[in-house]
């Protein structure tokens, strides 16, 4: 299966979870397919709003993107997000990293929402529920899931299981929990012994092996 | 007043032998350079890491190993890899000896103001800092103690939107550290200035540490 | 009537193949013996492991290696290992196609009784019975259809404590099959009985699939 | 440091976490020295109330153990527990087992509070908060946390990270990282791989080389 083949059914509107923390485990190839595959209106998760022309910024730049639910969107080159911002055209909804990696991780666990210390008593906790528990303030924050996540790992082997290099792994083993459809793209293919696998089988739908980005 | 590098070395000399340690984006990051090789500090980057080693150059450039400034880095023996739960579950659940952030402003309580400048027109990005802020067993702010127009950064109360509240242990800046505690703001270092004078500068009420 | 191993026969043809498939403790594990080889439906056992093979004997016992009836059993290709936590967050999740279970009793609704007998003496134990019933996409019931003093099993309301509410979709029994629907409860085999009689047995209303 | 010093300061009333789902990951050795070092008025949280003669058995039958927070307490020859909460000498605190995992999870993760679907309609349910979220009914559950935890796992390395074998893994990771203090019994000291870390050093205070168990 190539990268076009593996996402061509992804419907306008989709909430798409894209893995990657800036160049580590970015799902280039996949990402520049999605854009290929004409997909729009779409709501992307993910920890940045891209940089320079590709992935992401590209995604943006080609106004496929209307809702951007991320940590950290201004970036060195983040231009085509902060036109879009300051124009209106794409939404933004800011959520502190590490509340967004445990609502994705919610989204895959089947937690229907939970008690945050994170963000309490800020302006990104305004309007949502607080409650004090043992003396300390916590906010209600409540799952993501995505229609479809894009995740970059190292191998696979051919039950589908993955393992990741590095610090490539960040979002992609939550995401690939919290998507109805999970498509990889990896480096290689091979063995991988059962006590390293780190987003087993069940998680993933579709492999596309690209090689090692450039 | 002590220049930004003698600051990075006192507080490398405070982070207690074999603590782990979240060290911010920017000024903080400094900080590493002045760790001895044998205190056996962990460095905890919030993207996926423990045991993180001093940036890394020319071949050793590995673009899936980064830390959370995104800045190429080296693994130290001892390293151990996880995702972006479970690294912030490991902050979130305060076992994180010590965090060492940058701030625009501090309050008298210990409120953060670190990820925000307030402006309208600026577009928001908080990534790490407001977990960051709540985690770790100790929070230590690193900045200058005034802005570069003269305006105190430790205030009775910030006017810049807050990180986190009542989440500052410490103050280090160029010219005095401070510490927060129940009993108020205690001042434990000066750095070339008299108490009165740095009194006169702060709306903060400062108590001075017998020692 | 059929009997105890043509019932696990009968569940193993329903599971599709490639499916990730919990089976519960007692007569669900038998289903596994009568699935086949090349339909690549992956076990999980919810004290932490996808891809598990059949029960080990001799030589390949591993008290390391044990399903959630604490039987030891052995390791299939493709298999991994992960924590509790991770385990039950794939059952809570939703991403097991089917789990299986035996019960106490099962309402019209598909309300499942499966922990407890109610009995005031008894020592109550859950394990993992609750999470299993909320978390599959589809739960299958194998029980005999009525007790040995023929009181019926499938009941207008649970009498015992109850496992999980309107989380079964189908119960496989002796007598017959029946598909717990939004319209009611279907009969979708009858091994031996005719429907008049199977209704006469129980006081759900049923009705009887086209076919 | 041998088992008994390694436990030697657990204070009395305390709350300690043991590893293990049955045979598989259960820390036998530290548990002796648990009984050896006379702590008593204990919480014990635990998949299972103890079997035979050995293990948690044991510190029942010591009537060290004021209370169990369990999710399997009768077993096979489980005896010792039966007939301490026959008599009314041992509180126990019944909770699903996925439950039991994601509160343990909770406890080391920072969250104040989750809602899961587990248990929602049930009696293990009465009297606690629900909610009823997109449809779906869920229950408030609180995070556990341990002052000590008993762990087994198969390997440590000089750092303290630690790698465990098959389904020994079960408990023991979330319990590491949800006590004050953790105790780990390994059957080999040696390296491993930061790709294959499973509880990193930062969860490890103690360590004791007790080699395969029997």
């Amino acid at each position: 299966m190539n990268a076009l083949e593996a996402v061509a059914d992804t419907a306008d509107g989709s909430t798409v979870l894209i893995g990657g923390f800036g160049p580590a485990g970015e799902p280039v190839q996949l990402i520049e397919a999605l854009l290929d595959s004409g997909a729009k209106e779409l709501t992307v998760v993910s920890n940045n709003a891209g940089s320079g022309e590709t992935g992401i910024a590209a995604l943006i730049r080609e106004k496929r993107v209307v809702k951007i639910v991320c940590s950290y969107p201004r970036q060195v080159d983040s231009r085509h997000f902060d036109e879009a911002y300051r124009a209106g055209r794409i939404e933004l909804d800011l959520v502190p990293q590490g509340n967004l990696a445990e609502r994705i991780r919610a989204g895959g666990a089947g937690i229907g929402a939970f008690f945050t210390p994170t963000g309490y008593g800020t302006m990104l906790a305004e309007g949502k529920e607080t409650r004090v528990i043992d003396g300390k303030g916590y906010v209600l924050e409540y799952p993501i899931k995505g229609d479809l996540a894009l995740v970059r790992a190292h191998r696979a082997d051919r039950f589908g299981n993955l393992v990741y290099r590095k610090t490539g792994r960040n979002f992609g083993p939550i995401m690939a929990a919290a998507a109805t459809t999970t498509v990889v793209q990896v480096e290689e293919l091979g063995e991988i012994d059962p006590e390293h696998v780190v987003t087993p089988s069940i998680y993933v739908d579709r492999i596309v092996h690209i090689g090692r980005a450039a | 007043m002590i220049d930004r590098q003698t600051l990075a070395k006192l507080v490398a000399a405070d982070i207690p032998a074999g603590a782990f340690v979240n060290l911010g984006i920017g000024q903080p990051t400094e900080v590493a350079d002045h760790l001895a090789p044998d205190s056996g500090v962990v460095l905890h980057t919030e993207n996926g890491m423990l045991g993180m080693g001093p940036q890394a150059h020319g071949d050793d450039v590995d673009l899936d190993l980064i830390n959370a400034g995104k800045i190429p880095v080296t693994e130290l023996p001892g390293a151990s890899y996880f995702h972006h739960a479970d690294s912030f579950a490991m902050m979130r659940g305060g076992h994180l000896d010590v965090c060492v952030l940058g701030a625009y402003q501090v309050s008298a309580r210990g409120d953060l103001a670190n990820w925000h400048s307030g402006a309208p027109d600026a577009i928001p990005a908080v990534g790490g800092a407001m977990d960051l802020a709540v985690g770790a067993k100790q929070v230590f702010v690193m900045m200058n103690l005034l802005t570069r127009d003269g305006k105190p950064k430790l205030l009775p109360e910030c006017t810049y939107p807050l990180t986190g509240l009542r989440c500052v242990s410490r103050v280090y800046t160029d010219l005095a550290t401070f510490l927060i505690t129940e009993n108020g703001v205690v001042v434990r270092d000066l750095h070339g200035i008299a108490f009165a004078d740095l009194q006169s500068l702060l709306d903060v009420p400062l108590i001075e540490e017998l020692s």
